[in-house]
C-alpha cells in the first residue's frame, strides 16, 4: 500500500489500527507510568478510545481521509475521557478536518495535517514545550517531519525520521517538573519520572512511520 | 487485587444498575451514563449538572435529587467523563432557565467540560455557564501547575447552589454564588493507604507503615510530600493549619466544617478528626456553624481523610439549611 | 497498624466527643459512654436503648435521634458496653413508658444487657423489656452454639420500632413488633479482609489474594468458610441463596432489601451488588419494596459486604417510611 | 503473710494484684488466642479491668474479704464489658458475698467461695463442661482444690494442686469444638485453639497459689 512519497487512505487507517494495536501492547506501561505521577489510568483509557476506533473503522469504513480521522476523532472524544479524550480526539479532529475529502496525502500535506493537529493540542491543553505532556514529543518530532519534507523526503522518511526522534524526547521528559495535567500537583515529586502521554505519543509516531513503510 | 466486581469494565455500569435499581427517584440514562432526577428537568429552575470519574461515591451520582443536582455524568473510575455525556446531560435538564456545569479543577474535567459547552453553543439552544472548583490548597505554586484542585468544596457547593437553583435564583446568580462558595472554601487531604483502580490491579502507590502522604487529591494519586504518621492530633494540625492559613478572613463569620473520609477511614476515626478539627478551629478563634462528617467524596477504598473549612454567611447557611433529598445527603424532606 | 488515632485507648472517647461536637441534636454522657438524644427523655414514649461495642459506626450512636433510638451505650471497640452504661442510659430515656433495650445476640452482650435489666428490676422504676436480635444465617447449627448473631436486621429493626414508639404505641407492642421484625429478618455477610482491632494493632486474620471469608459476623472474627473469590454476582448469590432459603416465605409479601458495607467496600462496589442482589431477588419472585444500601452496621475498616433481607407488610413498610433524624439514618424530615 | 492454712485478706488481695500482674504480662498473648476464634480483645479487656481493680483497692482499700471481691467484681463488671466482664465480674461478686465480712479464710471456706463463684459463672455463662470456655478450666480445678482439702491441705497448698492442674484443662480445650461465646460461630474451625478464658482462668489460679504461697 505504502508509496515513499505519500500517505494513502489505507495506510492512515492502518496508522490507526497500528496505534491501537500498540496502545494494547503497552497498556499497562502506559499505566505503571500514569501511577508514577498522576492516576493510573492512562493506558486503560487510551487502550479503550484506540479499540472504539479500530471497531469504528470496521463498522463504518470511511471513504476519504478527512473522514477517517473525523470520525476517529470524534470515537476518542466520546470514549477516552480524562485529559487524553480530548487531546488525542482534538488532534484527530483537526487532522481530519485540514487534511480534507482526499484520499491520499502528500508529504507536505501530512505535514500540515500532523501541525493542525498539534495545534489542536495547544488550543486545547495550552501547555508549551517543557511543561512535561505530550507536547514535549510531539513539537520537536514534527519540526523534524517539516525539516525531512524541506530536505527532499517522503512521507514515510519524513515520517520514520519524526518517529525515530521520538523516544530521546519522551525520556527527556523524565528530569522535567511536570507544570500541566496531574502530574503537576506532586511538584518535585513529578521529578524522575516519565510523562505517561509522552510515552504514547511516541507510541503514535511510531505507528505512523510504520503504516507508512508498508507491511 | 480483592475487589467486589464483575471486571474492571463492568464496575461503573454495574454500579449505575444499581443506583436506579436502590433509588426510584432517580432515573439513570445507562447509554450517556448519566444519573438523573426521575421527575425529569424543572421548568423555569436553572438546571445544576456536574460529574467527573467515578471512584468518588456518594459524589456525584448520590448528589441527585431535590435541592441539589438535576444530572450527574459518571466517566470510568477516576476518568473524566466526555463531552456527550455532558451534551445529553445538559439537554436532559434544560427547564429554559438554563445550565450551570459544576467542573471539578483536572485538566481532564476541564477539557471535556468545556468541549461540552462548545457543543451546547453550537446547538444554541441552552445556555451554559461553568464554575470550576479549586479549592485545595495543597497545590501551592498554582500559577506553575494546572493549579489547584476540586475537592471536598464540591460537595458543600454542589448542596448551596442547588438550594439556590431549587429557589429559582437565576443562572447569573447561581454562576455567582458558586463561585462565592468556591471563592470561600479551602481543603487539605491525606492518605494513609493507596487504593487499587480496578484497571490498574495493584495499588497506585506504596506507603510504609509510618508514613502518610499529605497533600493529596481524589484520584488515589500521591500527594505533595511523605511524613511519618503521628497521633491524630498532629495529623489535624498539618491538615487544618494550611487551611486556616488560606481560608479568606471575615472578622468573625463562622464556618462550614466538612470533614471527609477517603473511603477506608472509618466513621469511628473520622469523627475522632472531627473532634480534633473542632478543638483546633475554636484556638483559632473560628467558629463553626455547620458541619459534615463523613465519606461524600472519596477515592475508592482508600484510607484517609479531608478536611474542607467554608467561611459562611447567613445566605449560605440558610441554603445550606434547605432541604435536600438525595442518596447521599438528605434533610428538611 | 495505620490510624487515624491518638491511642488505642482512646479511640472510644474520641469519637463520642467528636459526634458530641458534630451533632448539636445528640448530647453525649462522657462518663457512661451514652450517646444520647439532646432534647433529653420524651414523656409517656417507650424509650429504646441500644448498645454495644464500638466499631461498628454508625450503629449504634448514629441512629440516637428522633424516629430512633434514644440512647446508644458504647463498649470498647468490639467489646460489649457495662451494665452501669445500660442502666444510665436506661435511666436518661425513661418517659415512663419503660424502656426497651435492643441486644444483639452474643455473649456479652446478652450478659451485660441482663445485668442491666436487673439492676433496672432492682431499682424497681423502670420497666424493662428486651428483644434479641440474632438474623444471622450463617450460623447454621445454632441450637448447639451460642445461637444466631445479631447483624444486619438491628438496623432495620431500629429504624422500625424506633418510628412505632414515637407513634406512641406501648412497651408490648414495640416488644412484639421487635421480634417481629427480628423473626422476619436474615443476614448474611462476607469479608475481603479483616480489619485492626486497635489494642490489637494487628489484623485479626489473614486472608490470600483469592479468598474471602462467608458468613463473617461484625466483629472482624473470620466466618463459617473460607471460599475462593469469584467474580461479584457470584459472591451475591452466596449471600442471597442462604437469606432467601432462610427468609419466612409470606405468599407475595415484598421485602426490604439491605446491602451493608462492613466499612471498607466503598459504594461504587455496594451498588454493583445491590444490582445483583435486586436481579436475584427478582428471579426467586421476591419483590423489593424498600432498599438501603451503604455503611451502617460495620467492623471498622473491614472490606466486605452483608445482605439482610426482611420481608415486610403494611405496617413495617409504613414504619420504615416514616420520617426519622439521626446522624446515620434521616428522612422525611 | 501466708500461712499454709489460711487465706488473709493481706493475701486474697495479693491474690488480685498478681491476677492484674499476669494479665498484663500475657495481654498479648490473651488478645492473639482471641484473634483465632474470636475478636481479639480478650487481653485488652481484662487487662483493663485488672488494672482498674488494683486502682480500686489502692483508692479504697476495702476492711474485709468480702467486700474487697465485691468491690473487685463491680469493678470488672463495670470496666470489661464483653463476656469475660459479667463472668469474671459474678465470680469475684458470689465469692466476696459468700466469703462475708472476714479478714481471712480457711482452706474450706475458700473452697466454698471459690465454689460459690464459679456456680456464678455457670448461671451467667450457662456453658457446660466441654463447651470450650473457662468452664473447662475452673471446673475441674476446684475439683482438685476440693479434693486436696478433704485430704488435709491447707489453703496454699489446696489452691497450688488447683493450679498445677490448670495448664492442663487449659490446653486440653484445644481439640474441643466451641459451644459457647464467639467462638461457637466458627464450627468446626474453633477446633485445634485454645479458649482465651481458659487461658485467663489458669492465669487467675495461679496467681492464688502464688499469693498463698507467700512472698
Ligand atoms: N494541558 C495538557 N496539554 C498537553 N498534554 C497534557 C495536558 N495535560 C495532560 N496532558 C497529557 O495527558 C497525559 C495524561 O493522560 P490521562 O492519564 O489519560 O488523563 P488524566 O490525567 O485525566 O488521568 C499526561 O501524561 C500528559 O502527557
Ligand atoms: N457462656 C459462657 N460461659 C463461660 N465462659 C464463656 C462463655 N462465653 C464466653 N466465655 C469465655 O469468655 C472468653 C472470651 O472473653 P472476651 O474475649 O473477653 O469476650 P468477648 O467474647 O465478648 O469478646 C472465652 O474465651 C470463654 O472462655
Ligand atoms: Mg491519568
Ligand atoms: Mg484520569
Ligand atoms: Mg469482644
Ligand atoms: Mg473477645
Amino acid at each position: 500500500m505504502a508509496d515513499a512519497d505519500q500517505a494513502s487512505l489505507a495506510a492512515l487507517t492502518d496508522w490507526l489500527r497500528r496505534f491501537a494495536a500498540a496502545v494494547a501492547r503497552d497498556e499497562r506501561h502506559l499505566t505503571d507510568l500514569d501511577a508514577k505521577i498522576g492516576d493510573a489510568d492512562h493506558g486503560s483509557n487510551l487502550r479503550r478510545g484506540t479499540a472504539a476506533v479500530v471497531e469504528a473503522l470496521d463498522a463504518d469504513p470511511p471513504g476519504d481521509v478527512g473522514a477517517a480521522f473525523k470520525q476517529a476523532g470524534m470515537t476518542l472524544v466520546k470514549t477516552v475521557g480524562g485529559a487524553s479524550g480530548p487531546l488525542y480526539g482534538t488532534f484527530m479532529l483537526r487532522f481530519g478536518t485540514t487534511a480534507g475529502a482526499v484520499d491520499a496525502l502528500d508529504a507536505t500535506a501530512l505535514g500540515t495535517a500532523l501541525r493542525a493537529g498539534y495545534d489542536g493540542v495547544v488550543a486545547r491543553g495550552k501547555a508549551e514545550p517543557g511543561d512535561k505532556t505530550m507536547v514535549d514529543v510531539l513539537e520537536p518530532c514534527l519540526t523534524v517531519f517539516d525539516e525531512a519534507v524541506a530536505g527532499g523526503a517522503g512521507a514515510a522518511a519524513a515520517a520514520r525520521a519524526a518517529a525515530d526522534a521520538a523516544p530521546e524526547r519522551r525520556d527527556a521528559t523524565a528530569p522535567l517538573l511536570a507544570r500541566k495535567g496531574r502530574a503537576s500537583y506532586l511538584g518535585e515529586r513529578s521529578v524522575g519520572h516519565v510523562d505517561p502521554g509522552s510515552a504514547s505519543t511516541t507510541l503514535l509516531l511510531e505507528s505512523l512511520a510504520d503504516a507508512l513503510a508498508g507491511p | 487485587m480483592k475487589k467486589l466486581i464483575n471486571s474492571p469494565e463492568q464496575v461503573v455500569p454495574d454500579a449505575l444498575r444499581g443506583m436506579a435499581a436502590a433509588h426510584p427517584d432517580l432515573r439513570v440514562d445507562h447509554e450517556n451514563r448519566v444519573v438523573l432526577r426521575a421527575s425529569g428537568a424543572v421548568e423555569g429552575k436553572v438546571g445544576l449538572v456536574s460529574g467527573g470519574g467515578s471512584g468518588h461515591e456518594p459524589m456525584h451520582g448520590g448528589f441527585v435529587g431535590h435541592g441539589m443536582l438535576d444530572a450527574a455524568c459518571a466517566g470510568e473510575v477516576f476518568t473524566s467523563p466526555t463531552p456527550d455525556q455532558m451534551q445529553a446531560a445538559t439537554l436532559a435538564v434544560s427547564g429554559g432557565a438554563g445550565v450551570l456545569h459544576i467542573v471539578k479543577n483536572y485538566t481532564g474535567d476541564v477539557m471535556n467540560f468545556e468541549m461540552a459547552a462548545e457543543l451546547a453553543a453550537a446547538e444554541g439552544d441552552v445556555e451554559v455557564r461553568s464554575v470550576v472548583v479549586d479549592d485545595d490548597v495543597a497545590v501551592q505554586d498554582s500559577l506553575y501547575t494546572a493549579g489547584r484542585r476540586g475537592v471536598g468544596a464540591t460537595v458543600l457547593l454542589e448542596k448551596i447552589v442547588g438550594a439556590a437553583a431549587e429557589e429559582r435564583r437565576d443562572l447569573a446568580a447561581c454562576e455567582e454564588l458558586a463561585k462565592k462558595v468556591n471563592g470561600n472554601a479551602r481543603s487539605m487531604g491525606m492518605a494513609l493507604t493507596s487504593c487499587v483502580v480496578p484497571a490498574a490491579g495493584v495499588p497506585t502507590f506504596e506507603l510504609g507503615d509510618d508514613e502518610f502522604e499529605l497533600g493529596i487529591g481524589i484520584h488515589g494519586e500521591p500527594g505533595r510530600e511523605r511524613r511519618r504518621l503521628g497521633p491524630l492530633r498532629e495529623v489535624a494540625e498539618q491538615l487544618v493549619e494550611p487551611v486556616l492559613q488560606d481560608l479568606p478572613a471575615a472578622d468573625g463569620a463562622p464556618v462550614v466544617a466538612f470533614v471527609n473520609s477517603m473511603g477506608g477511614t472509618p466513621l469511628i476515626e473520622l469523627y475522632g478528626l472531627y473532634a480534633e478539627v473542632a478543638a483546633i478551629c475554636e484556638k483559632a478563634g473560628v467558629s463553626i456553624a455547620r458541619s459534615l462528617v463523613g465519606p461524600y467524596i472519596t477515592s475508592l477504598e482508600m484510607a484517609g481523610a479531608s478536611v474542607t473549612l467554608l467561611r459562611a454567611d447567613d445566605d449560605l447557611l440558610s441554603l445550606w439549611d434547605a432541604p435536600v433529598s438525595t442518596p447521599g445527603l438528605r434533610w428538611g424532606m
